[in-house]
């Protein structure tokens, strides 16, 4: 099983992207971070207690599911939408959305267009191998509306080729476009178009087949959740597991019960994971918050209790 | 009686058939076509040089934070100063480019004791073949002596493209040679599976075996066995190039007279002796220039590990061009990565010639 | 007699035997091999429930292709974008094919121009471009080039025929009723061509005299197709590309995906057909040039009845190799968005379905029989020229 | 020197000169290799030329057919400047044969069409007058039944012999021969010699670089010595060998006698 | 033909036969180029063998070290039967040299070297011995001085000589010579008889092709013609060239005799 093998090599080999802000980027010193980084960390915190025990493998859209399926990684991060055909027959398993995204359009601002309707005859970039290209396909077709597809293989070419003039829009997820934004070199020369034109939950992907692995994944992502709703995070988790009360509280840091045992895991698998990492809020505020240069705002990705959609079944 | 011959004296060519003006009339205008190609490549020249200079050195600008400080109009080579670290060692840590710096060092030290006479070049070659990657690969991974563990997730930039290229061309040589063999052997299938195997390699890109080498392979290894991305990729790289060289070989092989190998049979030398000994060593100085040709196509060919998601010298440059800092250097990045390539595999080229001609003078002199 | 014929042979000595053993232990060794992965993958893809089979054909892709030749739409099958793909990948192997050998004569040629200049700068040239990797080369041509071009709004135009970053644009003829004459006119123009030709040669084994047939059935050719056109009433319009929105609108266009990838393929091969010209032409040795020289001969008849056909002997099989290599290279239009058969099976087909084994097979199975095809018609064409010569 | 010259040009009246070289003068680069050669030869005539290795007899021979420039001085064949004109060089060409010693014929070709070549695309024969009169040439030379062989299957001795009635073919009406046997064994020496006397006595204008001595005995008008690029001496074989004038001659001679 | 055979084996008592030739039989593909080749050879017995180009000569030679395989019949070398058995094959190799019309040195290789390899990797013998032997043997062909160089580097004799030397050189007990002077300028010829003479002095078994009469004269103890894949007649040299048994024979002589 997964969680053997990578408790017996003392790793997690996480599948990422090959650089989107905010969600997987390495920094000039090879430094990974991102909230699509974050969710491996947060299993590694899981399973050994130490966010740092993860290698990461960048994989271009093309290769992220073959790479899956062969086992050259443990769990796929990298932004990808959980569709019906991905989960049933591609042998994944998608675990849960730790971002929930739709699709959009960048364009020139320049170009004076306001609305996605009015792109009838565009040249539209994107990645290769993507949902996007889809969806892209699926919204011209049900407008009827011209356009010229420029598929190019990595995101990154895609974005230099939009940047160099090759095409007038640029469609990737929205929390992708605004990364992607962030890049250009002159950011506020560009807009997002408002209509968002699909659904796109993003979540980390496991091999199908091994449901301890997967409840592993799934149940880190509640834990951060649910810490987020409880008023846990890194800061105040340590004073937290001492004082509380709160019974739900305590089962969840572990100072109650053995939560983790059912999983195959220490009974303070939550508490490593918010010490170590933090909370759901937490991570977004650090990796693409209002603060970060990507600066997405929470939207969607809220709690239940504050509007958003994130809602996570409890601990117990 | 007999009249006295002297030799008339050697008079100086007439002015207009030797020295510059003979020159340049002779290459330049000795025909009408002679003088349109000469205005013609003028006029090409004219296109490409004086542009080419300005941007590239008149007016660039060497030095800058970011993008903003290159103002000249001409390359921005600040954007190459900025980056150079990064794409000369990849994402590996600043603090252990030693360990790559004295790799390095430690090979040309072993190459050039090449040209020492007093040493004896079979003990220099094992230490060259079989010593030293032990040590560089220690070198690099660390993990012993107090080492700190480099992941080679973290090997890029020419740093790997050297790595990639060196492997590849010192593992494929041998395999070639075996592959080259097998296919001139008279077991009928030896013959055939080196001549799938071969054929096979040759018929598809690259690319494709990159892609099984990077993503596939665990597909088809049971459970929990694994290995390395780069391992695989260097094995990919290594058996693609392998097929080629035993393409060259074979051809060096067909080459020596048959009567060499009868010489050898006939003197009771074994199989194995007699092509170590007497065969290969003329079959392959006969192919050196193939066998650099392979390596030069091999180590341009590195450059597809980019596909792969390696980061080798162009991934790095590729990526760097990316930073919001630094857009629109695109250009740049590309001619730095094209020079260094281009100086590599010329000069690669070049030594070859240089040590065909060598080896010439040493061995055959009919 | 035969007392001491034969000495007991252990098994093992015999040759016979050793070699035997030898292949069989390969043999086996290689069917073990190969039974083990296929065995190891088949356990894979049943613990992982990866669909298998080529039943994903015919399903409908939904992705948009850049460039297809035949009628595609994103409601066709992931079949009908394989076809197109392969389809793409052809028509750059061929163009680039021709280009690269055109490029690489030039520039062999060149190189051996008794112009200083201009063998000087196909050495540049050559030495250039073989020295620096193919996708760099890519890369160049379609990021560097894209950047230098005007947006559309500034397009470049001549006439009716706009460049831009989004390609070059020309018109795209319509063909009317009444073309057909057209065709019927070009076809017979060729075949009284073929028969001047024909007669001309006749005609100058018989006399002795000579006649143009060449540049008059060329002629022929142009004008009469020309003439059957106005005849026939012009019975072709054009769809002239105009400038809108964003882009320039109708008309026939090239994009810069396939010049980039096209521009790239035929310098680089160009590069190394060059010297294979080169070395194919010094091979001839130069008493051929003097011995035809003095028999009264002009270089331009010299050349081509005496130095190529025996050139040729010498440049066909490393130029096979070439054009293979080119076929193959094409695989990196992937990386710029040339939607070729790597792009639009391995890329995009794949991660669409999942079925890694049957798309990487389906191209493996493109360019073998891609080069197996090339390398046949090489054979069959080099075997010709060595029948003519001996 | 200039008496010299004066001497050998006595010989000639050049009014029916074929070939005249006025005072010509040719440079390699720096290397001047013909010095002042003037010198004609008359209608018919048969010229050896012999001289040590490297004193510019096959160099003075390809000027003739210009296959070499001169940098100085005159070279008229037939009449006819040689100069840069190509219309002039073509017109010559036609009418000089040349045998090599390498005979550089053509491999591609069989026998038949590297004799008839020539004709049809430079003399506009038609084809089968050109393959008959090729046959009739290579009846001349013994080797008729070889005509559809290529050069490789051929004997040395059978090459050279093509190469002559190749160059024949084009009727031309002066033959260069330059060191024709000197690649060859004794046996086919003496095949090709006999076509060469054969040639001369019927009259056609011959120029040949050649050391057999026999042959200039036999068939020379005048014998041609060249050193350093001059001319020598130029006289009757009988002359040239019974009472050459010069020391380097006699030298020259003395060696070639006892070898 | 069989009485033939018979005639031929009542010449070879056979007991201390060193090379035996059983009904041998060779065919490539469907050329029948042995047949029935029934023959045995002395201890020391010096066997020249001629015969028209093509009969099977060097076939039969080659044999004997198999470096060619027979189809059918046997080949005894020193009592050892030659089949697919490696065992014997190697140990025979180490006692048959040979001696091939084209020399087929290692051109990659120095005289010195050329001659110590097989005794260094085959008979392990130690270099500095190997090296001694070596000097010794190019001594004995009086090319001492040129252990140094290259082949490509000497003349066609003497790498003609250092070839029979490097046979030599393993120390064998039976010398095969495939024309070996064929490739030879006269001159040269007689340095190699020279050699080839003195080591059948020293008792050495010699089979060797050759069409130099003189030498069989001089040295063989038989001669030995075949014509067709067959042994014609094999007899001493006076008898061969005195008496010739077969028209055959008779045929061959006159042609040799009479160039
Ligand atoms: N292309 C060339 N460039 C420079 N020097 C040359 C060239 N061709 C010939 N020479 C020199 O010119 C001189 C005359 O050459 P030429 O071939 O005419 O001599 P030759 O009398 O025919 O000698 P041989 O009897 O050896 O053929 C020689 O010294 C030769 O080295
Ligand atoms: N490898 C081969 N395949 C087929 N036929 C062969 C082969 N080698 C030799 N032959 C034929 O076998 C016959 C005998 O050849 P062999 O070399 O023994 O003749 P030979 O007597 O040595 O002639 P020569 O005096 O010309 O060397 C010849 O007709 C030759 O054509
Ligand atoms: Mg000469
Ligand atoms: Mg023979």
């Amino acid at each position: 099983a997964t969680l053997d093998d990578v408790k017996a090599k003392g790793f997690i080999q996480c599948g990422v992207s090959t650089g989107v802000p905010g969600f997987s980027n390495a920094d000039s010193t090879g430094k990974w971070s991102g909230i699509d980084v974050d969710a491996c960390r947060a299993v590694s915190a899981a399973i050994f207690g130490d966010a740092d025990k993860v290698k990461y493998t960048p994989l271009s859209a093309k290769e992220r599911f073959t790479a899956l399926q062969s086992g050259e990684i443990d769990i796929l991060s990298r932004n990808t939408t959980w569709t019906y055909t991905r989960d049933a027959s591609l042998g994944l398993d998608f675990t849960t959305t730790n971002f929930y995204d739709g699709q959009g359009f960048m364009v020139r601002k320049d170009l004076g267009v306001e609305k996605a309707m009015e792109l009838d005859g565009a040249t539209v970039c994107t990645e290769q191998g993507t949902t996007t290209e889809l969806n892209m396909a699926d919204f011209f077709r049900k407008h009827s509306m011209d356009y010229v597809p420029v598929v190019v293989q990595k995101a990154d070419e895609a974005l230099s080729a939009y940047a160099s003039g090759r095409c007038d829009v640029y469609t990737t997820d929205k929390s992708g476009l605004a990364a992607h934004r962030s890049k250009l070199s002159d950011p506020s020369a560009h807009m997002i178009l408002p209509e968002t034109i699909s659904k796109e939950p993003l979540g980390p992907v496991v091999r199908h087949g091994d449901n301890q692995w997967k409840d592993i994944v799934t149940w880190t992502l509640f834990v951060q959740i649910n810490a987020e709703e409880m008023g846990i995070s890194s800061e105040n988790v340590a004073k937290i597991k001492a004082e509380s009360t709160d019974p739900g509280i305590r089962r969840l840091v572990g100072a109650e019960g053995k939560m983790g045992e059912a999983l195959g895991l220490g009974s303070d698998w939550a508490y490593n994971i918010i010490a170590e990492v933090g909370n759901y809020g937490e991570v977004f505020e650090r990796n693409v918050g209002p603060d970060t240069r990507v600066g997405l705002p929470r939207g969607v990705n809220n709690l239940w209790t504050e509007g958003g959609v994130l809602y996570a079944p409890p601990v117990r | 009686m007999a009249i006295e011959f002297k030799p008339s004296p050697s008079l100086p060519p007439p002015s207009n058939a030797v020295g510059a003006v003979a020159w340049v009339r002779k290459n330049f205008f000795s025909s009408p076509l002679n003088i349109f190609l000469t205005v013609f490549s003028f006029y090409i020249l004219y296109l490409l040089v004086p542009p080419t200079v300005e941007w590239a050195f008149l007016d660039a600008t060497w030095s800058g934070e970011n993008k903003d400080a290159c103002t000249a109009g001409g390359a921005c080579w600040a954007f190459i100063v900025a980056y150079f670290d990064q794409f000369m060692y990849g994402l590996y840590p600043q603090t252990e480019y030693w360990r790559i710096n004295l790799a390095a060092i430690l090979l040309a030290l072993l190459i050039g004791m090449y040209a020492i006479k007093a040493i004896n070049k079979l003990i220099l070659s094992i230490a060259v073949l079989i010593v030293y990657p032990v040590v560089a690969y220690f070198l690099f991974a660390g993990g012993i002596l107090g080492l700190e563990v480099v992941e080679t997730s973290l090997w890029g930039g020419l740093f790997l493209t050297t790595l990639l290229g060196v492997v590849g061309i010192v593992a494929s040589l041998p395999l070639g040679v075996v592959l080259a063999l097998g296919r001139r052997s008279n077991m009928p299938i030896v013959k055939s599976v080196c001549v799938v195997f071969i054929e096979t390699v040759r018929a598809v890109p690259l690319i494709t075996i990159l892609f099984m080498a990077s993503v596939m392979i665990p597909l088809f290894l049971p459970d929990g066995l694994n290995f390395n991305k780069l391992l695989r990729v260097l094995i990919g790289i290594t058996l693609f190039s392998a097929a080629y060289m035993a393409e060259v070989i074979r051809g060096g092989l067909q080459a020596i007279p048959k009567g060499q190998y009868e010489a050898a049979d006939a003197m009771g030398l074994t199989y194995w002796q007699s092509m170590l000994l007497v065969i290969l060593p003329q079959a392959l100085k006969l192919v050196i220039p193939g066998i650099v040709n392979t390596f030069i196509g091999l180590f341009k060919d590195t450059t597809l590990v980019y596909i792969v998601g390696m980061f080798d010298l162009l991934g790095r440059i590729q990526s760097a061009t990316h930073d919001g800092d630094w857009l629109g250097t695109t250009t740049e990045g590309y001619a730095f990565a094209g020079f260094i390539y281009w100086a590599i595999c010329f000069g690669m080229s070049r030594y070859s010639m240089a040590v065909e001609r060598k080896l010439d003078t040493g061995h055959k002199r009919n | 007699m035969s007392e001491k014929t034969t000495t007991n042979t252990s098994f093992f000595n015999d040759a016979g035997n050793r070699a035997l053993l030898f292949q069989v232990v390969l043999l086996t060794a290689v069917v073990a091999i190969g039974y083990y992965l296929f065995h190891n993958l088949q356990a894979n893809l049943q613990n992982q429930g990866i669909s298998t089979g080529f039943a994903f054909l015919n399903e409908p892709a939904g992705f948009p292709i850049l460039i297809h030749l035949i009628e595609y739409t994103e409601a066709g099958t992931y079949g009908r974008a394989f076809l197109v793909a392969l389809i793409n990948t052809m028509l750059i192997s061929f163009i680039g094919i021709v280009l690269a050998t055109i490029i690489g004569v030039i520039m062999g040629l060149a190189r051996l121009s008794q112009n200083w200049l201009v063998a000087r700068l196909a050495t540049v040239y050559i030495e250039t471009l073989r020295n620096i990797p193919l996708l760099l080369q890519m890369f160049f041509w379609y990021f560097a080039v894209l950047a230098a071009l005007p947006h559309p709004r500034d397009s470049i135009i001549f006439g009716d025929f706009f460049l831009n970053k989004r390609g070059i644009y020309s018109p795209n003829p319509i063909f009317q009723d009444g073309f057909g004459v057209v065709i019927f006119g070009f076809l017979a123009c060729v075949v009284a061509a073929i028969a001047l030709i024909v007669w001309a040669k006749k005609r100058q084994t018989r006399t002795g005299v000579w006649f143009p047939a060449y540049w008059t059935s060329c002629g022929i050719i142009v004008f009469g197709t020309i003439a059957c056109y106005f005849l026939a009433g012009a019975p072709v319009t054009f769809d002239l590309p105009e400038a809108s929105r964003f882009n320039v609108k109708g008309g026939m266009v090239l994009v810069p995906e396939f010049v980039a990838v096209l521009v790239a393929l035929s310098t680089y091969t160009g590069a190394f057909i060059a010297e294979i010209v080169r070395a194919g032409i010094l091979s001839v040795s130069w008493g051929q040039t003097e011995a035809a020289r003095s028999l009264g001969m002009r270089d331009s008849i010299t050349q081509r009845l005496i130095v190529l056909p025996q050139a040729l002997r010498v440049i066909i099989p490393p130029l096979t190799s070439q054009y293979l290599n080119l076929a193959k290279n094409s695989s990196l239009g992937a990386a710029i968005a040339y939607p070729e058969l790597v792009a639009v099976v391995m890329g995009t087909t794949l991660n669409q379905t999942g079925q890694a084994i049957e798309t990487i097979g389906l191209c493996m199975l493109v360019y073998g029989s891609l080069s197996l095809s090339i390398s046949f018609f090489m054979n069959w064409y080099n075997k010709k020229m060595s029948l003519v010569e001996r | 020197m200039t008496d010299r010259n004066m001497a050998l040009a006595q010989l000639e009246p050049g009014e029916d000169a074929i070939i005249e070289f006025k005072d010509v003068n040719k440079w390699y680069g720096e290397f001047h290799v013909l010095k002042n050669i003037d010198f004609s030869i008359k209608k018919g005539e048969r010229i050896v030329v012999c001289g040590p290795s490297g004193s510019g007899k096959s160099t003075m021979t390809r000027c003739i057919n210009r296959l070499e420039e001169h940098q100085k001085g005159h070279i008229l064949v037939d009449g006819i400047e040689m100069n840069d004109n190509l219309k002039n060089i073509e017109a010559i060409r036609k009418d000089v044969g040349m045998v090599f010693q390498h005979f550089n014929l053509f491999p591609h070709l069989t026998i038949l069409e590297n004799l008839t070549l020539a004709p049809i695309w430079v003399r506009k024969t038609p084809k089968k007058e050109a393959e008959e009169m090729a046959m009739h040439y290579l009846e001349r030379v013994k080797i008729a039944n070889q005509a559809l062989k290529y050069p490789g299957q051929l004997s040395g001795g059978q090459q050279q012999r093509v190469a002559i009635a190749r160059g024949l073919c084009m009727k031309p009406r002066i033959m260069l021969f330059d060191e024709p046997t000197s690649a060859l064994d004794p046996e086919m020496i003496k095949e090709v010699l006999d076509v060469m006397i054969q040639l001369a006595d019927e009259g056609m204008t011959m120029v040949c670089v050649t050391h057999e001595m026999g042959f200039a005995k036999t068939v020379a008008d005048r014998v041609v010595f060249m050193d350093a690029g001059e001319i020598v001496e130029a006289n009757t074989p009988h002359e040239f060998f019974d009472n050459p004038q010069h020391d380097r001659t006699q030298l020259f001679l003395s060696q070639i006698l006892n070898h």
